[in-house]
């Protein structure tokens, strides 16, 4: 090897084979080969999509959207009539499958949460219970689990002459869950702002209660109090004012129960479904969540004379938050994603109405099932922002 | 485990023992399934004493000195703490444990709250002291152990040693007249040992009645009254160091002595 | 001060004595696991009655009032008064869960191929046999055109008859290896060498021995397969849980190569590359199955031109294919994160380059960390195949449906039901114990101290 | 482009479509066998064609992906019960052929409900399959009628039967025809009413793609010649002894005895025989699985099924 | 870092240097985004030299060799590795890392293979040599590092004194004519330290050329034909380890020195 002069063979002009053995020649070129191969499949995609449209003689186009959807739907939040556009309808579908999958979400959470601490109780009965909850509903569809708690409980509930009821007021019958509607009369206004101010108040005790600790070192049952306020003044408002305050009570009347508020036995059964398949995978996160966090932070917060309860609160449950959230929040997405089976027990949710019968209506399978998706993908990307916010959140410090 | 690592003097750190019992253990027994791990232990310790436990692994170290703060239990004998007897009852638990502090060979801080609020949050939930107030001890306390400019970084932040020198602050902060040592400084790199070792003899100087599981043979010498050997769950022999280290009765403490010298 | 002297204390421990009665054994058990306090006592009593109740109420509807022949479900329900389950009927059907419309005289096909699967993945569980990853990837890359020759039947196009008996050369390569294995050679390879005094001959003919001896075996196997005669079985007959089977098989298969492709680029230097894949990675996992599936149903033939049309159970899987390699992308990703940045490094500074780095170093690390990962992947993918009965493709939840229709069986379908639950428990909890097992053992790495 | 019948020809065996298995239509045996009233209508098509009844390749498929299954060629044929709409003839590139069932929208009660009328189901719940035209029937009698009758829809009919059964609804509705398979479902037989009204016209047939003319003929002249065998006496059990003995020219020609008519259909002269021969003509299939013997039990007399000459719709035009 | 830590005599080993160029940079620059880790560096290396490169935390060193084999792209200035330069051309970096081995302070073993594999990955799939030729070079190499019977073990299973030796070897194997090392004994524990830079002295010895960042200053002393010294992404002093130990030229030279010889 000659001893080389200083940059000597830099500027030479290369061959095509030196050409291309360039990392960054490379590298453009397979990112344009992909590029270009994208577009092309998307474009032949397009090209055969419209030429299909046309051939069939399908119209495209958004434009239907403000037609007549002509069928009704069973159950909605919002209100809805045959006579409304296919718009409203994908409207309702959005807010039916959200108000099932939120309240699933609340009460899934909750029972993972009762599942998980069960799973790790120190009674083998108890944790062997959990552990066998867990199996079993991990390890069957969903699907299927819909169905069950569709057929074999909700179809055998009595019919609404049998109902279950309680105080006169709730009835449960195989037409679904009812409760008496409220209705404010004059004055209620006044009952409203006594809510408000009871929220308040709490807040500022809670405030007042956690100063005076950090201050005098005095602990203050917060919990009791706030709860005597939140529901004491409204109600002394409330009685104050005259009651004005009734109710639409539902009443048998004819076929079904009449007035009042109600959820359709698919709801129940989607609902119940949902929030018990779901626990089960978040008992799971919450059980890894607080096993995660070692024996010897037990141990510690013990020897410093933490009793269990304040050591869950203080030491345990917030290293434990660390772990079981973000687990929580991908089980969340899913139990959004899975509302979507509501279609086997006609409970009418955004794929049911929208996906289904929409589609079978008016045809337009490209622009329905694209606005679908753009719901599915809204409500994934707002999860999973929140997901890597709450993670930065957290993040330990870390030399 | 060299007789060096303490760099200062060598001479034994006078004591203040008084004839009063904080701990007493009859015919204490506990097993583990069918595992029989302390046999019979006896042991009383007065106010203000310093106790090193040794022996070889496995012998129950850990286990005695956890049942003493009921983070074991043991299953026949007495325990009495302060005067207090260790039961199923759960007041008498919290009394004891309020009273007795313990540092963990694993350090065991909480990662999640600043070094200042390990430091406070006992005396904060279990003492009901006011905030400022226990702000203000703890940062006596971490003066005491040397690192009063870490107050406000996190566990994960620190080195080993600093780490166990917060933990024993936060023992420190419930005020206990008791401290239990588990090995303290067997996790430690060796330049961190004699910080923790340092910060133990100042604890011993101002007459704290302390057990201490360690192998550190330097600091039994110096600052332990009495030297525990255990074997196979039971207590083969104690003595003041001088006799222990000099002068060892049983066969099987020579045996141990000889290796842990080796070194 | 080591030595031993005359007057030393011996050491005699003292004996270990048993445990207070009360604390082990049956009492101790009960006392420590199911009577710890009050609580905990309430809490058993009210476990215990749950079960009882349960168990009570199962054993009422499905055993004590069920009835298990009859001709028609009108019979069933005469005696049951719907109080029981009537298994008649599922005992009737059992072949259509099994096999849908299936051909009955074709199914052997369908088992040979299961066994077939079964015991070429048998040396897995040999502890002596190595190189356990070509016995997987030959398994994996070739047993689907043995199992498609197989299904299908009918006339094989060249391509398939070839893959078809390079399948078969070798299934009977990795036997023949067992057994060369246990006869003592160290591998196949020295046997073939060995056998034919091949061995001493210089390092350059070895590989012409091998490749003949390769050839030979699938001159063979082609000629062995062109004698075959399979009745053609569309896949419209295809059904229960051997669709089931296929689909979520080929899904997870598939998602594999796919997956580590995506995730790859998800990763990549390359702007383009990477936000396609991302966007690909994340347009999937973020909408429902059930979406994906309508799409492929209803829009894929929009998509194609007309003379395209492809079958809809090929439509149905391609759709699961890029679900399934959507999650698995995420999976491989999690999978390559726990790989440490010095192994690529070591792996660059050696010289390797890209793809050689990838399949040497990093990826049989990663895959060893992702297994139980995947095993769940095909849990879930095993169950959400359930949903392809809702676009009326005759799985075995579809099947149970049928049932149900049937001028014999009109009006079961509780029963049916209940049975496709057992089966899918039962199939998907062995799963899930065997990802926890390996969880457990493959945890550790290698041969750590 | 080519034809469906050209295709069909070299492939060798039709593609039909029906619906997922409903008893009476099309129902799936344990064996794995077809059978139904929708299905003899493939049969006849094939027969038709192959001079085999049984060269068919069933796609059995959920409705709410039926027609796009017709509309990109995956199907040769759909012969489910199916309504003829004008939404559905005009803007799904579809062509309906010709009608072989009508049906009307009908409900169905519990006896003692104590119901007699259809207008009398004010604000009741009623169960019904989606993505169909009963959807859109039932909304607009409930709206005519101001009934405010709140609809639980089902994908699958048996989970909606059930829920009928036990009480989840007040009333089914359906093409009454299928009330009849529900009916035939439940435990209990007899403890039902179908109410008088029938809401709605429900014209069945089979539909093929838009824009096939041969094709379409075919099929809707393998439905005639059914119907046109049954209103000359013709079945599968006298067919070869009327031929020998029929001086008719109309039944001559039908059966490719005389003349070419089968030429502009693309078929063998002896199409029509075949079919009658081999899959039996309009009355017969009748009986098999919809008479009165069967599950489905819908009386033919009086119904707007039976032939024209007795007062009903059924009408051939002319072979000629 | 005490100089006593090799054992062997202190005199320093005869080194065998050409005049021919094998590592030349010239006006080096490299930035982290908008941070500017390498300053206008210009090191010529020549055949058979041994250089030592040392400064404090984050002066750029490990960044410095990680450029000569392209771990890290550098932004301006020339690089060239025995002749052939250093760009974008796929087929250079190939040729350059075929000729540059390299060891890494947390050895990066590859531990899904066995010590023997390990060392014979490279030489079959970049080099095409045949396993047996390969094993057996493998084998040779292992013995120079003295740990021929550890060939059928995973890395998982050794000490770290062995995994470096393990990766030296790895390197070897590739017969590069130039050797990295980064740090390659900072993660062992002290025992362990002169078991590999004994085999890196009789590296020395058989006149490979080497880069060596490292802060054993006794193996500088005894080995380095030159010592170079980093501060803040620039090459502040170079010379011969007599006269960069006994007379430093710059303050920062002078102040690194007197700490971390302090110890
Ligand atoms: N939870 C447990 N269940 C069963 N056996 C245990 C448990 N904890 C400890 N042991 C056993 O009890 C014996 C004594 O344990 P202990 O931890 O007290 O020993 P040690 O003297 O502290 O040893 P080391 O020096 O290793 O810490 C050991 O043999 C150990 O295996
Ligand atoms: N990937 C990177 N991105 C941004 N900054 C980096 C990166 N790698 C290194 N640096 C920074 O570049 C500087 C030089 O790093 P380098 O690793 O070369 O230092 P060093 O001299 O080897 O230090 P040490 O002795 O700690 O290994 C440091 O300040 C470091 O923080
Ligand atoms: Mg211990
Ligand atoms: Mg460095």
């Amino acid at each position: 090897m000659a001893v080389l002069e200083k940059g000597s063979p830099r500027r030479q002009s290369r061959s095509i084979i030196e050409w291309l053995n360039d990392e960054r020649v490379r590298s453009v070129l397979y990112q344009a080969i992909v590029a270009i191969a994208v577009i092309a499949v998307a474009r032949y995609l397009f090209v055969n999509t419209s030429e299909n449209l046309q051939a069939r003689g399908m119209s495209s186009g958004f434009d239907f959207l403000s037609g007549t959807a002509g069928f009704s739907i069973a159950w909605t939040v919002l209100p809805y009539e045959a006579g409304d556009s296919y718009f409203r309808v994908y409207l309702v579908g959005i807010v039916n499958t959200l108000i099932v999958s939120l309240v699933a979400i609340v009460f899934a959470t909750l029972l993972g949460f009762i599942m998980g601490i069960m799973r790790l109780s120190k009674n083998w009965l108890i944790s062997k219970i959990a552990a066998w909850y867990v199996e079993i509903l991990r390890n069957t569809p969903l699907l299927l689990q819909i169905l069950f708690w569709f057929l074999a409980v909700f179809s055998l509930l009595p019919p609404p002459r049998g109902s279950f009821g309680l105080l006169d007021m709730f009835f449960l019958n195989n037409r679904g869950f009812y409760m008496p509607a409220p209705v404010p009369g004059a004055g209620f206004d006044y009952t409203m702002i006594a809510i408000l101010l009871a929220i308040a108040a709490t807040y500022a005790v809670a405030v007042w209660a956690k100063k005076r600790q950090m201050a005098t070192g005095q602990q203050f049952h917060t919990f009791w109090v706030g709860l005597g306020i939140l529901f004491g003044l409204p109600i002394l408002v409330f009685l104050a004012t005259g009651s004005p305050l009734s109710f639409d009570f539902a009443a048998l009347k004819g076929f079904n129960f009449q007035g009042g508020v109600s959820v359709p036995p698919a709801f129940c059964a989607l609902l119940l479904a949902l929030m018990i398949y779901h626990s089960a995978f978040m008992a799971e996160a919450v059980r890894a969540g607080i096993l995660s966090v070692s024996h010897g932070q037990t141990e510690a917060a013990y020897s410093l004379g933490l009793r269990p309860g304040m050591t869950l609160r203080l030491v345990i449950i917030p290293q434990a938050m660390r772990a079981v959230v973000p687990p929580m929040i991908s089980n969340w997405m899913n139990v959004v994603k899975n509302s979507s089976l509501a279609i086997a027990i006609g409970y009418p949710d955004l794929v049911a109405v929208y996906m289904q019968t929409s589609l079978n209506q008016s045809g337009h399978a490209i622009e329905i099932v694209a606005m679908v998706m753009l719901f599915y993908m809204s409500v994934s990307l707002t999860i999973s922002m929140a997901l890597n916010y709450y993670n930065k959140l957290v993040q330990l410090k870390e030399r | 485990m060299s007789l060096e690592t303490l760099d200062s003097g060598q001479e034994h750190i006078a004591s203040a023992i008084s004839d009063e019992v904080v701990i007493e253990l009859s015919k204490v027994n506990k097993w583990y399934g069918e595992f029989h791990v302390l046999k019979d232990i006896d042991l009383t310790v007065y106010k203000g004493e310093r106790i090193v436990i040794c022996g070889p692994s496995g012998s129950g170290k850990s286990t005695l000195i956890r049942c003493i703060n009921r983070l074991e239990e043991h299953q026949q004998g007495d325990i009495l703490v302060n005067g207090v007897t260790m039961d199923t009852n759960l007041k008498n638990i919290d009394a004891i444990r309020r009273d007795v502090g313990m540092v963990f060979q694993s350090f065991n801080l909480f990662p999640h709250l600043t070094v200042l609020e390990n430091c406070t949050l006992a005396p904060i939930w279990v003492r009901n002291t006011p905030k400022a107030e226990a702000d203000r001890l703890a940062m006596q306390l971490l003066e005491r152990v040397k690192i009063p400019e870490q107050a406000a970084k996190y566990p994960g932040q620190l080195s080993g040693g600093q780490q166990q020198r917060v933990a024993i602050a936060r023992s420190l902060a419930m005020n206990p007249n008791i401290m239990l040592f588990d090995e303290p400084t067997s996790a430690l790199d060796p330049e961190m040992i004699s910080e923790v070792l340092d910060v133990m003899v100042g604890l011993a100087e101002s007459g704290m009645t302390m057990l201490v599981v360690t192998h550190e043979m330097g600091f039994a010498k110096r600052v332990a009254d009495r030297v525990i050997f255990m074997d196979q769950g039971e207590i083969v022999e104690q003595n003041t160091p001088g006799e222990f280290f000099n002068n060892p009765k049983s066969d099987r403490t020579k045996l141990f002595l000889s290796q842990i010298l080796a070194h | 001060m080591a030595e031993t002297t005359q007057d030393d204390v011996v050491f005699r421990p003292k004996p270990s004595l048993p445990p207070p009665p009360n604390t082990v054994g049956v009492v101790g058990w009960l006392r420590k696991n199911l009577f710890g306090g009050p609580f905990d006592s309430l809490l058993t009593i009210v476990g215990v009655s749950l079960i009882a109740y349960v168990a009570y109420s199962l054993y009422q509807y499905g055993i004590a009032n069920a009835v298990w022949e009859a001709d028609t479900y009108r019979e069933c329900l005469d005696v049951t008064k719907g109080n029981g389950a009537c298994w008649a009927g599922v005992s009737t059907w059992m072949n259509g869960y099994m096999y849908g419309r299936y051909p009955d005289v074709e199914q052997w096909r369908v088992n040979l191929a299961g066994v077939v699967l079964a015991v070429w993945l048998a040396p897995f569980w040999f502890p002596k046999i190595k190189a356990k990853i070509l016995v997987g990837m030959s398994a994996v890359l070739t047993f689907p055109f043995l199992a498609a020759h197989l299904f299908l039947g009918g006339e094989a196009g060249l391509f398939l008859q070839v893959m078809v008996a390079v399948a078969m050369t070798l299934f009977a390569t990795v036997w023949l290896n067992v057994g060369a294995s246990y006869l003592g050679y160290p591998s196949l390879r020295v046997a073939l060498l060995r056998l034919s005094g091949f061995e001493n001959k210089g390092d350059h003919l070895h590989k012409y021995v091998l490749l003949g001896a390769f050839g030979v075996g699938f001159v063979i196997a082609f000629a062995y397969q062109s004698t075959w005669e399979l009745a053609a079985v569309p896949t419209q007959n295809w059904g229960g849980l051997f669709l089931t089977l296929v689909i979520s098989g080929i899904g997870i298969s598939s998602a594999l190569p796919s997956g580590i492709i995506l995730a790859l680029g998800r990763r990549s230097k390359m702007p383009v590359i990477r936000v396609f894949c991302t966007a690909f990675i994340e347009l999937f996992r973020s909408v429902p199955l059930i979406t994906i599936l309508f799409m492929a149903v209803t829009m894929m033939p929009l998509f194609l031109p007309v003379e395209i049309n492809p079958d809809k159970l090929v439509l149905v899987i391609v759709a699961v294919c890029i679900f399934a390699a959507a999650y698995m992308a995420e999976i491989v990703r999690g999978g390559l994160q726990a790989i440490n940045k010095g192994q690529y490094e070591a792996a660059q500074a050696m010289g390797l380059n890209y793809w050689k780095m990838m399949t040497l170093i990093i990826m049989p690390q990663a895959l060893k960390v992702m297994i139980p990962n995947i095993v769940g992947n095909f849990i879930g993918l095993l169950k959400d195949t359930t949903l392809v009965s809702i676009i009326g493709l005759y799985d075995i939840l579809l099947m149970a449906k049928a049932s149900g229709q049937d001028g014999k069986w009109l009006g079961m379908h509780t029963e049916p039901f209940l049975f496709t639950a057992a089966v899918f428990f039962v199939v998907c909890f062995c799963m899930s114990k065997y990802s926890q097992h390996l969880e457990r053992t493959i945890g550790g790495g290698y041969g750590r101290r | 482009q080519q034809s469906t019948l050209d295709i069909v020809k070299s492939r060798g065996h039709l593609r039909c479509q029906l619906g997922t298995p409903a008893p009476g239509w099309y129902m799936l045996s344990d064996s794995g066998q077809w059978s139904g009233f929708d299905y003899e209508n493939c049969r006849a098509v094939s027969a038709a064609i192959f001079g085999d009844p049984d060269k068919i390749e069933v796609q059995s498929v959920t409705s709410a992906v039926r027609f796009t299954a017709m509309a990109n060629g995956e199907s040769d044929m759909l012969s489910r019960t199916t309504t003829w709409t004008l939404f559905r003839d005009t803007q799904l590139g579809l062509d309906f052929t010709t009608v072989d069932f009508y049906d009307g929208q009908g409900f169905m009660v519990l006896k003692d409900a104590g119901v007699n009328s259809a207008l009398e189901l004010k604000g009741a719940t009623v169960c019904v399959a989606t993505g169909t035209t009963t959807e859109l029937n039932l909304a607009d009698y409930s709206r005519t009628n101001g009934l405010d009758i709140k609809p639980v829809v089902f994908e699958d009919s048996n989970v909606r039967d059930n829920t009928f059964f036990t009480g989840g609804c007040d009333a089914i509705t359906n093409d009454k025809s299928s009330l009849a398979s529900t009916r035939a479902k439940a435990p209990d037989t007899t403890i039902f009413k179908i109410l008088p009204e029938t809401i709605s016209k429900e014209p069945l047939g089979p539909v093929v793609r838009q824009n096939d003319s041969q094709w379409k003929d075919l099929v809707m002249w393998s439905l005639f010649a059914m119907i046109a065998a049954e209103e000359y006496g013709v079945s599968s059990a006298n067919i070869d002894k009327v031929i020998a003995e029929t001086t008719n020219p109309e039944i001559k020609r039908m059966f490719g005895v005389e003349g070419d008519l089968n030429k502009g259909l693309g078929v063998d002269p002896k199409w029509a025989y075949n079919i009658i021969k081999m899959v039996g003509n309009y009355g017969e299939n009748y009986e098999e699985f919809m008479g009165e013997k069967t599950v489905m039990n819908i009386p033919r007399d009086g119904s707007p099924n039976a032939l024209w000459t007795k007062g009903g719709l059924l009408y051939s035009p002319p072979f000629r």
